[in-house]
């Protein structure tokens, strides 16, 4: 008796890990499908090409997911993704509204102050204005964007042929944060959207901030009963969205080597789009690293395989609308039949 | 002091009819108030063409106050959005707070309405960029798309030639396929290169160009193009409709194909240029974003003091020819960066 | 006649039997007490009876004389043990909900029955507030007001006083027995004894699924469906009352000092008060008189106001742990029952690296609290929503005590509790506050005050009316006596 | 006792209906300062153009506020508003990509029911496969905008300048719909917006429809047991908010006099925040029409408002943000004052 129940136990801890196998199969099905279409698709260079496309989505949406694992939404990513780079090219190269310049490293400092700023705002307006973050990030999104416009003045910054041209060393510095490529042919970028998600599940899934982040999202009331330091923890998780992003916005800007303004709405979409396809619920109380990874290497690989393929662009939408729908709907299918089977093994647990 | 509005301004007979000068701009200018001149455009966060149109009316002003005293004043969304644009419009115009209007529809004639409405309440308008040909507009300024993918596709074709570079086929990509003048600069990209190459194989045709990133950054460009290429090998030439041209070179440059795969396209920057040194993007036209808001800014004021328009309405701009080397109708890399640095300052 | 008649009914969640072949029959003009541990079965069953979810197999039937009735549930009105009410809409459209009426217009219950049910539950003032800023009690009676005011055959009520106090509860037992006068067939299930006595004629004894047993007219006591209730434990222990205890005098120093307190809104005014440590202290008052609010107040989860104006909490004092009354307000639905139990903690007691945690020692602390707290679950992993109600509560009752805080304040500390795990419970509150810390209970039961308070503190209109040593106090209705005679000050 | 008690009732009423107050006031705070400013603002014809554009973000508001008060919410509308009126040009005028045309009133009705089909899929697919409706309504809002460009290839339709020209009959029609000025220069499209408001002021305050909605977005498990067809109503908010967007595409395409490409998801997002500024919880269960309407009317005003003022485009960014924050701070202020007041009066009805 003892034994069978304890072999459920294990039995449940499985079948809660397997939450997202849908998903993870749904990508399967993709990348077989593509790949005898393109053979070219897991060659070694499609696959770099593929994680690199995938590290900004994937940085910022691991940080938002904390955020919607609170109930709370940042929209305001997109545009403090901008709104860093901007803030480190126009006081590093000038060219924007700025009468002087800096040095790189005050620069990336100031434009990484930048994002905490917004961040900080964002937890501001939430926590103590009670505002529905919804509302807050949505307006930070709208400053941020408008304040990127001001400084940068809608100017392209392109370190390598900036006039006056920065010092040797700080464009290889520069260079170096994320666009440089190592052995391979790696680049840079690539080390840090894994040190991220290593961090990342760490802090989710191992460490109390985690923990409770996940019992205050579930059921903010009873935190507040519990005295859970609910506001503190919202304060945190819109700077880490907001830092994220920042980060996010300077590497690509390395790896790009130049950067505009853009326009910020769409990653923020991506990225929630990421954070909900990988089973993160937007009522709070549900969401994981792995999923949110699965989700996002959904909608890389899907543009990825769909570029591959040459598909027109009208018929692109089709299929991410299509694909991404069918994809998350397995996932369901996947998680009732596990369940279920939980179910069953449970019983027949009990009959033995 | 102020500036007497000739009588060929208060009336002046169009090809659409009778346009007549609202009175209320005659008599500012008399008092000598200044006019306001606008220039609204698609996005005035576009990457490039924003920032360039921004210098364009900026110049255009200066000389449009050696004619008369003028305030000129950019407006539009930030990014692309027809409803805001167009209510943004409506309120100018019954606030009156617009003596001359320089527009960029983002549609084709998709202002007209808008456009006569202003005519009717004795307003010039010209366009810019993107035309409304069917609307009450004195003159349009811009590139003629199909003429400036025309001559794109011939120079291309012609320095294939001269390289002896082996093509086997030709794909066309745009940050918005959808876009009529996306669509018209491939079309013409197609016949031009034809007219030298007439067997060329095309990988799709100016409706079916890859999509490519709808806000033109250089970053949608890399993870779109970067597999197409790696998957269609038999693809060595790409011809891309605007700035993100400077992601292809990036991307041929990234998967070490130079040499291989060539790109031709639209659109400066240093970084397009940079590869146009490097001889992996072969063609490339600047659109003179300044130029298509300096021209319309400066017709205004010439109306206003004048009476002239141009006889023509579509006043087509030159488009400005970038090729390693330069040549006939043509500038190198370091005339393009020197205008490059004129028009961004 | 009606009769209400349920055949081999099981019902089966993974490896728990809920209901396990369970036998029913009931007939109209009676209220039938439906009496049984936590976990036994019970909310399930009235699950099964109002169609809300379909057992696994056998077959509920009613007969109205000799007809059978299609859809049974359609006829089934019920009280949740957990109020399934609208909290962003008013009391009165509440009542309305499902039974509009109209299609067209302002959409109200019939006005002159849903006047007469507020009032006589007493919530009439409270007809155009949202249920979201009104206490556990009022939304239970909200519940109940729906049920009255349905037309059915059967009325199920599941736990429907656990946050009345005594004479709300003597109305609603009024009430019941007029619709079993009526001729309709009426089922009450409840922890407290004592309430079988008062208004059942029979008593089902259901356990593990079954009804094991039946207690009929005379035989009612609390004390024989103590003994069935729990007839494994041989020596049935009775609560000690409080004159026979040994509480530690109130002589140390106390862990709070309220002098001249009042609250924002006025629901109580210059309370003074000293919470002595080793007791627990009762507080005591109708829905209304701030008692409840002065508890959540002591439980700093509501700010105090001196006689300056300024506002403070008790946090500033000592340190507290709160437990509100509505399980929608404690529990974590979305975390498993180990999950629940270490929801409180921090630091070493989650992991050996502080802000990490060791999923392994979660699991051990959960397992030794499964235990302690009598928890009938699955185990640690089970998501804390397969519980039962009363077994919720020993959850989050647990994780306010692990958290070993200097005060602990409960609202209702053993709602919906049976009686074993009660005494239990009173037990592990007591040890609580042995260790020179202190408890303060807001309940709403004579019989739960009796049993674990050592002082009881009394508020009528917002101010403290009386103060009850209980060591001088020996049996429960004395207590109850001299409460109301407080009260009705 | 009685006599207090019903005064009481009375009070309670009144302060509920006084939800939107705060909001109330930061449009007319906002309108005094463009006043000031711009004594244009208050003309006529500049009332009528801030009315005018209103038109098609109020109607679809509207409906979006039903979806969102049952807790769901809808992406497409934007790319439904535009696919419903491809639809309608493609068929009537040709020159897309469909080999036939058809008389106006048959492609209007093929339009529209382009987007119930939309609708239908996003209930489908929300209530039967149990998909979140942000997944589902993203990937429809994919498969819309694919679909309107594959239909309509991208081209850009206006009527009047149709080759062939379609009669004038229909011509006159589809300019009546919506585009056609009535007396006092009023476009017919500003009708619909308040008919619109009416039906929908109805249909959520005085049907048994709206007050179902609201509970059954309240409390989804409350109204399951209270067996309440949930079901049915989520098909129908959802029939209900693709419709109004089609609407919406086609009387703007009547009054713009002309429809192409257009990028669909920033209607979608204006929409939401209206409603959510206007008051609704995207957690369900509240949402009034009023509120969206001065949600809809303080975005409408602010637009109009900054281009009179004649700030540059980067700077009516920032005050677009920060505009939108501070009004929805306000109303919350003015709700917390509002709620507080009710409590004291509750307590002192209590205790007579
Ligand atoms: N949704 C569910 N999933 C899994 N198990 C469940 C579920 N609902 C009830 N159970 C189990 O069924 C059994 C009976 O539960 P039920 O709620 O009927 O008990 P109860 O008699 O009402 O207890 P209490 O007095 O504590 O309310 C318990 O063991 C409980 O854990
Ligand atoms: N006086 C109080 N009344 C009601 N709730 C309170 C009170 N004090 C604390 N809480 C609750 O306890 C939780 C944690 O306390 P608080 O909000 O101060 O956050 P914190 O991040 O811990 O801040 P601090 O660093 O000031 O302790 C909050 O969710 C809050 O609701
Ligand atoms: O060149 C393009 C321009 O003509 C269009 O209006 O906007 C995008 C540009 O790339
Ligand atoms: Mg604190
Ligand atoms: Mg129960």
């Amino acid at each position: 008796m003892a034994q069978s129940s304890s072999s459920l136990l294990g039995n449940q801890r499985v079948l809660n890990s397997l939450r997202t196998l849908g998903l993870a199969l749904a990508i399967v099905l993709i990348a077989v499908i593509v790949q005898s279409q393109r053979p070219a698709f897991l060659s070694p260079e499609n696959l770099l090409t593929l994680v690199r496309s995938m590290v900004a989505l994937g940085m910022v949406a691991c940080a938002q997911m904390l955020v919607i694992l609170l109930g709370e939404i940042d929209l305001s990513v997109g545009a403090v993704y901008g709104l860093a780079a901007t803030v480190t090219a126009t006081l590093w190269l000038g060219g924007g509204s700025l009468p002087f310049t800096v040095p790189l490293l005050v620069a990336l400092a100031a434009g990484l102050a930048m994002a905490l700023v917004a961040g900080g705002i964002n937890g501001f307006l939430t926590v103590r204005a009670g505002l529905p973050s919804f509302i807050t990030t949505l307006g930070i999104m709208n400053v941020a964007d408008g304040t990127s416009l001001l400084i940068g003045n809608a100017t392209t910054f392109t370190p390598a042929y900036n006039d006056p041209l920065p010092p040797e060393w700080e464009l290889d510095f520069f260079h170096g944060l994320g666009g440089a490529l190592m052995r391979f042919d790696i680049p840079v970028e690539t080390l840090w959207l894994v040190a991220a998600f290593i961090l990342f599940w760490i802090l989710r899934h191992r460490t109390v901030f985690g923990f409770r982040l996940l019992a205050m999202g579930g059921n903010p009331e009873a935190a507040r009963v519990a005295r859970l330091p609910l506001k503190k923890y919202k304060y945190a998780v819109f700077l880490l969205s907001s830092l994220m992003a920042g980060i996010a916005g300077i590497l690509d800007f390395s790896y790009v080597g130049s950067v505009g303004p853009t326009q910020s709405s769409a990653l923020s979409f991506q990225v929630i789009a990421a954070v909900v396809i990988g089973g993160a619920s937007l009522n709070g109380g549900r969401g994981t690293i792995v999923g949110t990874l699965l989700g996002v290497v959904l909608l890389a690989m899907l543009n990825n395989g769909l570029a591959l393929l040459g598909v027109g662009s009208f018929v692109q939408l089709l299929f991410i609308g299509l694909v991404t729908i069918a994809a998350v709907w397995l996932d369901l299918v996947s998680q009732k039949l596990i369940r279920s089977a939980g179910q069953r093994a449970a019983r027949s647990g009990e009959a033995a | 002091a102020g500036v007497t509005v000739p009588d060929s301004a208060k009336t002046h007979t169009m090809p659409w009819g009778e346009f007549k000068l609202a009175p209320r701009i005659v008599e500012k200018l008399a008092k000598g108030e200044k006019a306001n001149i606008v220039v609204g455009i698609e996005g005035t966060g576009l990457p490039i063409q924003g920032a360039e149109m921004r210098m364009g009316t900026a110049k255009g002003c200066e000389t449009a106050n050696t004619m008369l005293p003028a305030d000129c004043r950019m407006v539009g969304p930030v990014n692309p959005d027809t409803t805001q644009q167009l209510a943004e419009l409506e309120t100018l115009l019954n606030s009156g707070q617009v003596d001359c209007l320089a527009l960029q529809p983002p549609l084709p004639n998709q202002f007209t309405a808008i456009i006569n409405k202003y005519a009717a309440a004795g307003i010039p308008v010209f366009t810019l960029n993107i035309d409304a040909p069917k609307a009450k507009r004195f003159a349009f300024y811009a590139l003629n798309e199909v003429q400036a993918g025309t001559i794109n596709g011939e120079e291309t074709a012609k320095l294939v030639k001269a390289q002896g570079i082996d093509v086997k086929e030709i794909a066309l990509g745009s940050g918005a396929p959808d876009q009529p003048w996306a669509q018209a600069r491939m079309e013409g990209f197609i016949k031009g290169y034809k007219s030298v190459f007439p067997d060329a194989k095309f990988f799709n045709d100016a409706k079916s160009g890859i999509p490519t990133g709808k806000n033109f950054t250089t970053q949608e460009v890399l993870n779109s193009v970067t597999p197409f290429l790696t998957a269609h090998p038999e693809v060595t030439l790409f011809f891309h409709t605007d700035q993100g041209v400077e992601g292809v070179g990036n991307v041929i440059r990234n998967l070490k194909l130079g040499g291989k795969v060539f790109t031709s396209g639209f659109n400066v920057s240093g970084a397009i240029l940079d590869s146009v040194g490097a001889g992996t993007t072969l063609v490339t036209i600047d659109q003179g974003f300044d130029n298509q808001a300096q021209a319309p800014v400066e017709q205004c004021a010439k109306y206003l003091t004048t009476g002239e328009t141009p006889a023509d309405p579509l006043q087509y701009l030159r488009p400005i020819v970038i090729t390693q080397k330069g040549g006939d109708a043509q500038i190198d890399v370091d005339a393009a960066r020197a205008r490059l640095k004129a028009a961004s300052n | 006649m009606i009769r209400l008649s349920g055949k081999a009914i099981t019902k089966r969640y993974g490896a728990t039997r809920a209901l396990d072949g369970l036998d029913l029959d009931i007939a109209s003009g009676e209220i039938v007490g439906i009496a049984g541990p936590n976990g036994a079965g019970k909310s399930t069953l009235t699950r099964m009876l109002a169609g809300e979810e379909t057992a696994d197999s056998g077959e509920i039937t009613l007969t109205r004389g000799d007809t059978v009735v299609d859809e049974v549930w359609r006829r089934v009105a019920v009280v949740h043990q957990e109020p399934h009410i609208w909290p962003n809409m008013t009391v009165e459209q509440n009542l309305a909900v499902g039974r509009e009426g109209r299609w067209f217009g302002d959409i109200t219950p019939e006005p002159v029955s849903a006047k007469a049910v507020l009032e006589r539950l007493g919530i009439a003032g409270f007809a155009h507030h949202e249920l979201a800023d009104l206490s556990l009690a009022v939304q239970q009676r909200v519940e109940i007001a729906r049920a009255m005011l349905s037309d059915a055959d059967v009325y199920l009520f599941d736990e429907p006083n656990s946050a009345l106090t005594e004479e709300e509860s003597e109305a609603l037992f009024a009430t019941m027995a007029e619709l079993a006068g009526s001729g309709k067939i009426v089922l009450l299930i409840t922890h407290r004894l004592n309430d079988f006595v008062r208004c059942c004629q029979r008593i089902l004894v259901l356990r593990d699924g079954r009804i094991r047993c039946e207690i009929r007219g005379a035989e009612i006591s609390e004390t024989s469906i103590a003994a069935q209730l729990t007839p494994a434990e041989t020596a049935e222990r009775e609560a000690l009352p409080a004159s026979a205890r040994t509480a530690p005098k109130a002589d140390g120093a106390p862990l709070l000092k309220l002098q001249s307190c009042s609250d924002r809104f006025g629901a109580f005014r210059d309370i003074s008060l000293d919470l002595a440590p080793g007791r627990v202290l009762a507080l005591s008052g109708v829905e209304g008189s701030g008692a409840r609010e002065l508890a959540q107040a002591m439980g700093a989860f509501r700010p105090f106001r001196d006689r300056s104006g300024q506002t403070f909490t008790t946090l500033d004092q000592a340190s507290v742990a709160y437990l509100a009354a509505s399980r929608r307000d404690t529990v974590f639905r979305n975390l498993s029952v180990g999950d629940n139990l270490a929801s409180r903690l921090a630091g070493r007691s989650l992991g050996r690296l502080p802000p990490f945690i060791d999923p392994a020692k979660i699991d051990a602390l959960a397992a030794r609290a499964i235990k302690r707290y009598r928890v009938k679950t699955g185990g640690s992993h089970a998501p804390i929503t397969s519980l039962s109600g009363g077994n919720q509560q020993k959850v989050v009752l647990g994780a306010a005590m692990e958290q070993g805080t200097d005060i602990i304040v409960i609202e209702e500390p053993t709602r919906g509790v049976d009686i074993s795990s009660k005494a239990d419970i009173y037990e592990l509150l007591r040890d609580f506050a042995a260790q020179g810390r202190a408890v303060v209970v807001f309940c709403t039961e004579v019989q739960e005050i009796f049993d674990v308070a050592d002082d009881v503190v009394v508020l009528s209109h917002g101010r403290i009316v009386g103060r009850v040593d209980m060591a001088g106090i020996a049996t429960i209705p004395e207590l109850a006596d001299l409460l109301a005679s407080y009260e009705a000050v």
